[in-house]
C-alpha cells in the first residue's frame, strides 16, 4: 500500500468513528511498515484551517468541528444534564488531585460527600477507579478518564487550566488542611512526601471541634 | 430580594472600614449573614459558607482576615438564632470551632502547649482549606468554559463503528458492571424471606412409625390386647446427628403417642416429673374430647 | 462572514450532523449571501482525493468514506447493542467472586444461566475458564480476562471498587441487612477459597442455595 493510500485509509478510519481511536486500533488496521505518527501530524496539519481538525486525546485520535465555529454550528443538542455544584467540585478535585481517594475528596470539600455525586461521575464515563491506596483500608483511588478530557476539550491532563499555577502554590496537596502547615508537623517530612499516605478522614474542623 | 449595587458597595466599604468602624461594620456583616441566609438551602456545609464570607473580604484568598471571616461567620450563625432558622448541626460545630480559634489567635503564643497548633497555624489552615476549595470550584468553572464536546466542538455526526473480527460490540461500561452489581447486592437483602427449611420429623411420619412399633411388641399374654410397656427413647430413629431434628423427633412421638391413646390405641405412663415416659399398645374405646380434657 | 468562515462552517455542519443535508438546511444554517452552490462543489473538489468524500445522495449531501477504501475498513452502523442484563449480573459476579463456578452464578443471582450467557462474555474475550474446583464434579470455575481489565479501564482487579464504597458512590443504595444466624450456615465447606480477595465480609451473605 502506498503512503497516500495509507493516509487516506487513516484519515476515512478516524472520520468515521464518534470516538477517538488510540494508536493501537489504528494500527492494527494500517499496514505495518506505516509511520503512524508521521500520517497523524501530516493529517493534522492539513487540517488547520479545515472546518473539522484533527485533534489528540489523551493519547487517542479524533476528528472534532472547529472550535471557533461552536456559536455558529446549532445543532438539535440533546438535553444538556446540568451538572450540580457539587459533582462539579467532585470532578475538579479529583481531575487535579488525581489519584484522589474519597476520603481526601471530602477532606478537601470539607463535606462528606452526597451519595449521587461520584455516582453520576461514573455514569458519565468521567472517572474511573484507580489504583488501591497502599494505606490501611487500602481505599479505591478515583481518577479521571480520556473520555473526560474528550469531553473538556482537552489534550491531556497537562492542559487542565491553571494547573502549573495550582501545583506551584502547593493547592494540590490532598492532606487535611491543618497537616499542610509546615511548623506543625515533623519538620523531617521534606516535599517530597507532600501526598504522603496517611487516610485520615477527619478534616480540620472535625480535629479541633 | 436582591441587593441593588450600592448597596454591595455600602458593604465593601463597610468591610474594608472594618478596624475603624466597628459599629457601621457590624451592620454589614449582618446584611451579609441574612444574604447568606437566604441561600442557605444552596450550601452544602460550613465550609461553603465560610468561603463565600471570605471571598466577600475582596481580598486573594491567601490574604483575607481570618479574624473578619471569624466574625462575619459568628454573626451569621446569631442572626439565625434571632431569626429562628434552624442550622444543621454542622453550622454550630463550626461557629463553636471559630470560637475557640479565636481565643487562640487572641491568645500569647507562649501560652499554648508545645504540641498543639498554635491560632496563627490553625488560622493558616483553614485560610489554605478555603484556598484550595476556592481553587478547585474555579477549576471547574474554567474546565466549563473550555470547548466542550457537544457545545463548541462536535464529532462525527453519522459515526460508524470499526469492525472488530467481524463480532458484535457491545456498548458497556464499568458504571453499567458496577451498578448492575450494587443492584444484585441490593436484590440479595432485600428479597423475600424464604424460610431455610428446618429438617424436622413430621406428626404424620411419627405417628406411622410408632403404629408399626407398637404392632411389633412383645404381647404380655397370649390373648392380651396389651403389649408390654417400652420407653418413648425405644420408638426413636437411631443415629440421629442433627439435635434439632432429634428434639422433633421426641416432640412428634410423643404427640403421635397422646392421639393413639385418645384413639383407644396405646396407653402412656409417667410416674412423675421428668421419669420416664412409657408406651404400649392396647386396644379399647376411643376416648371422648370431654374425657381427653379431663386427662390433661 | 468571510468566505474562507462560510466553507469551514459548511464542512463542520457536514460533518457533525447525523442525517445528510438538504441545501433548504443548508441555507438556513449560512449567512444569506452565501453561494452554496459554489461552496459545495469547492468542497467536493477539496476532498476529492481524501480518504472521505462528499456526495450527494438524493438532493442531500454528506460525507462518505472513499468507495475504494471500503474493503479495508469494514464499518458497521453505529447501532448501540446493550449487553443483556443477564450477562451484565454475570459478569459482574465474575469479576467480583472469581474464580466462581456457574453453579455459583447462580445461586448469587437467584436464576439460572442460560448457557448463551456464558458465551457472549467468552465470545467479548471478556472472560475465561480458570482451574477446576476440587469438589464433586470438578467444575469448571469462570474467571475474568486481561481483555476485560483493558475494555473497562482498570489497571487491576483489585481496583474494583468494595461495597462499602459502591454504597459510599451512591451504586449501592443499602438498608440493614436481616441478620443471618450463623448456625444455620456451619456447614459450609471449601467455599472459603471462593472469596479469597473480598475485604467485605457483606459479601459472604450469598452462599448456600
Amino acid at each position: 500500500m502506498d503512503r497516500i493510500t495509507q493516509k487516506r485509509l487513516l484519515e476515512a478510519l478516524l472520520f468515521a468513528t464518534a470516538e477517538p481511536l488510540t494508536p493501537v486500533i489504528m494500527r492494527e488496521r494500517l499496514p505495518e511498515e506505516a509511520d503512524l505518527g508521521a500520517l497523524l501530524s501530516e493529517l493534522q496539519k492539513e487540517y488547520e484551517e479545515h472546518g473539522v481538525q484533527l485533534v489528540e486525546v489523551g493519547g487517542a485520535w479524533a476528528f472534532r468541528t472547529a472550535a471557533d465555529l461552536g456559536d455558529l454550528i446549532v445543532l438539535e443538542r440533546n438535553e444538556e444534564r446540568k451538572l450540580s455544584k457539587a459533582s462539579m467540585e467532585t470532578l475538579s478535585i479529583i481531575a487535579y488531585h488525581q489519584p484522589v481517594t474519597r476520603a481526601e475528596i471530602e477532606n478537601i470539600r470539607g463535606v462528606s460527600t452526597n451519595k449521587g455525586t461520584l455516582d453520576i461521575l461514573l455514569e458519565q464515563n468521567w472517572i474511573k477507579p484507580g489504583r488501591r491506596r497502599e494505606t490501611p483500608g487500602r481505599p479505591v483511588t478515583w481518577v479521571s478518564t480520556n473520555h473526560f478530557l474528550d469531553h473538556f476539550g482537552l489534550e491531556a491532563l497537562t492542559d487542565l487550566p491553571g494547573l502549573d499555577e495550582l501545583k506551584a502554590s502547593g493547592l494540590l496537596d490532598r492532606r487535611p488542611a491543618i497537616e499542610t502547615i509546615p511548623d506543625l508537623f515533623d519538620q523531617e517530612d521534606d516535599e517530597s512526601d507532600l501526598h504522603q499516605d496517611e487516610e485520615d478522614e477527619d478534616t480540620l474542623i472535625m480535629e479541633e471541634g | 430580594m436582591e441587593t441593588s449595587d450600592t448597596e454591595k458597595q455600602t458593604l465593601s466599604l463597610a468591610n474594608e472600614n472594618f478596624q475603624e468602624d466597628p459599629p457601621r461594620a457590624e451592620l454589614g456583616a449582618r446584611d451579609e449573614a441574612d444574604m447568606l441566609l437566604l441561600k442557605i438551602d444552596g450550601y452544602e456545609g460550613p465550609i461553603e459558607v465560610l468561603l463565600e464570607l471570605a471571598r466577600s473580604q475582596k481580598v486573594d484568598l491567601r490574604h483575607i482576615s481570618i479574624l473578619q471571616l471569624v466574625r462575619q461567620y459568628l454573626d451569621f450563625v446569631e442572626r439565625a438564632k434571632e431569626l429562628r432558622l434552624s442550622l444543621a448541626a454542622e453550622y454550630l460545630v463550626m461557629a463553636a470551632w471559630l470560637t475557640y480559634l479565636k481565643s487562640r489567635l487572641l491568645l500569647p503564643n507562649e501560652e499554648v502547649s508545645g504540641d498543639e497548633p498554635t491560632g496563627e497555624e490553625m488560622a493558616e489552615a483553614l485560610q489554605f482549606q478555603l484556598h484550595r476549595l476556592g481553587a478547585m470550584q474555579k477549576a471547574g468553572d474554567e474546565l466549563l468554559k473550555g470547548n466542550i464536546l457537544g457545545q463548541a466542538v462536535f464529532a462525527r455526526g453519522m459515526s460508524e463503528k470499526l469492525q472488530v473480527n467481524a463480532n458484535v460490540q457491545f456498548n458497556v461500561s464499568l458504571y453499567d458492571i458496577l451498578n448492575v452489581y450494587g443492584k444484585i447486592q441490593r436484590r440479595k437483602e432485600y428479597s423475600e424471606y424464604t424460610p431455610v427449611p428446618f429438617e424436622l420429623m413430621s406428626m404424620d411420619e411419627a405417628s406411622e412409625r410408632l403404629t408399626k412399633m407398637l404392632g411389633n411388641l412383645p404381647r404380655s399374654g397370649s390373648s392380651s390386647a396389651q403389649s408390654v410397656w417400652a420407653t418413648l427413647e425405644s420408638f426413636l430413629p437411631e443415629k440421629i446427628k442433627n439435635p434439632l431434628y432429634g428434639r422433633s423427633t421426641i416432640a412428634a412421638t410423643l404427640t403421635a403417642g397422646l392421639e393413639m391413646v385418645k384413639q383407644g390405641h396405646a396407653d402412656v405412663r409417667q410416674d412423675g416429673l421428668f421419669r420416664p415416659i412409657y408406651m404400649r399398645a392396647t386396644k379399647r374405646k376411643p376416648l371422648k374430647d370431654e374425657c381427653v380434657e379431663g386427662v390433661q
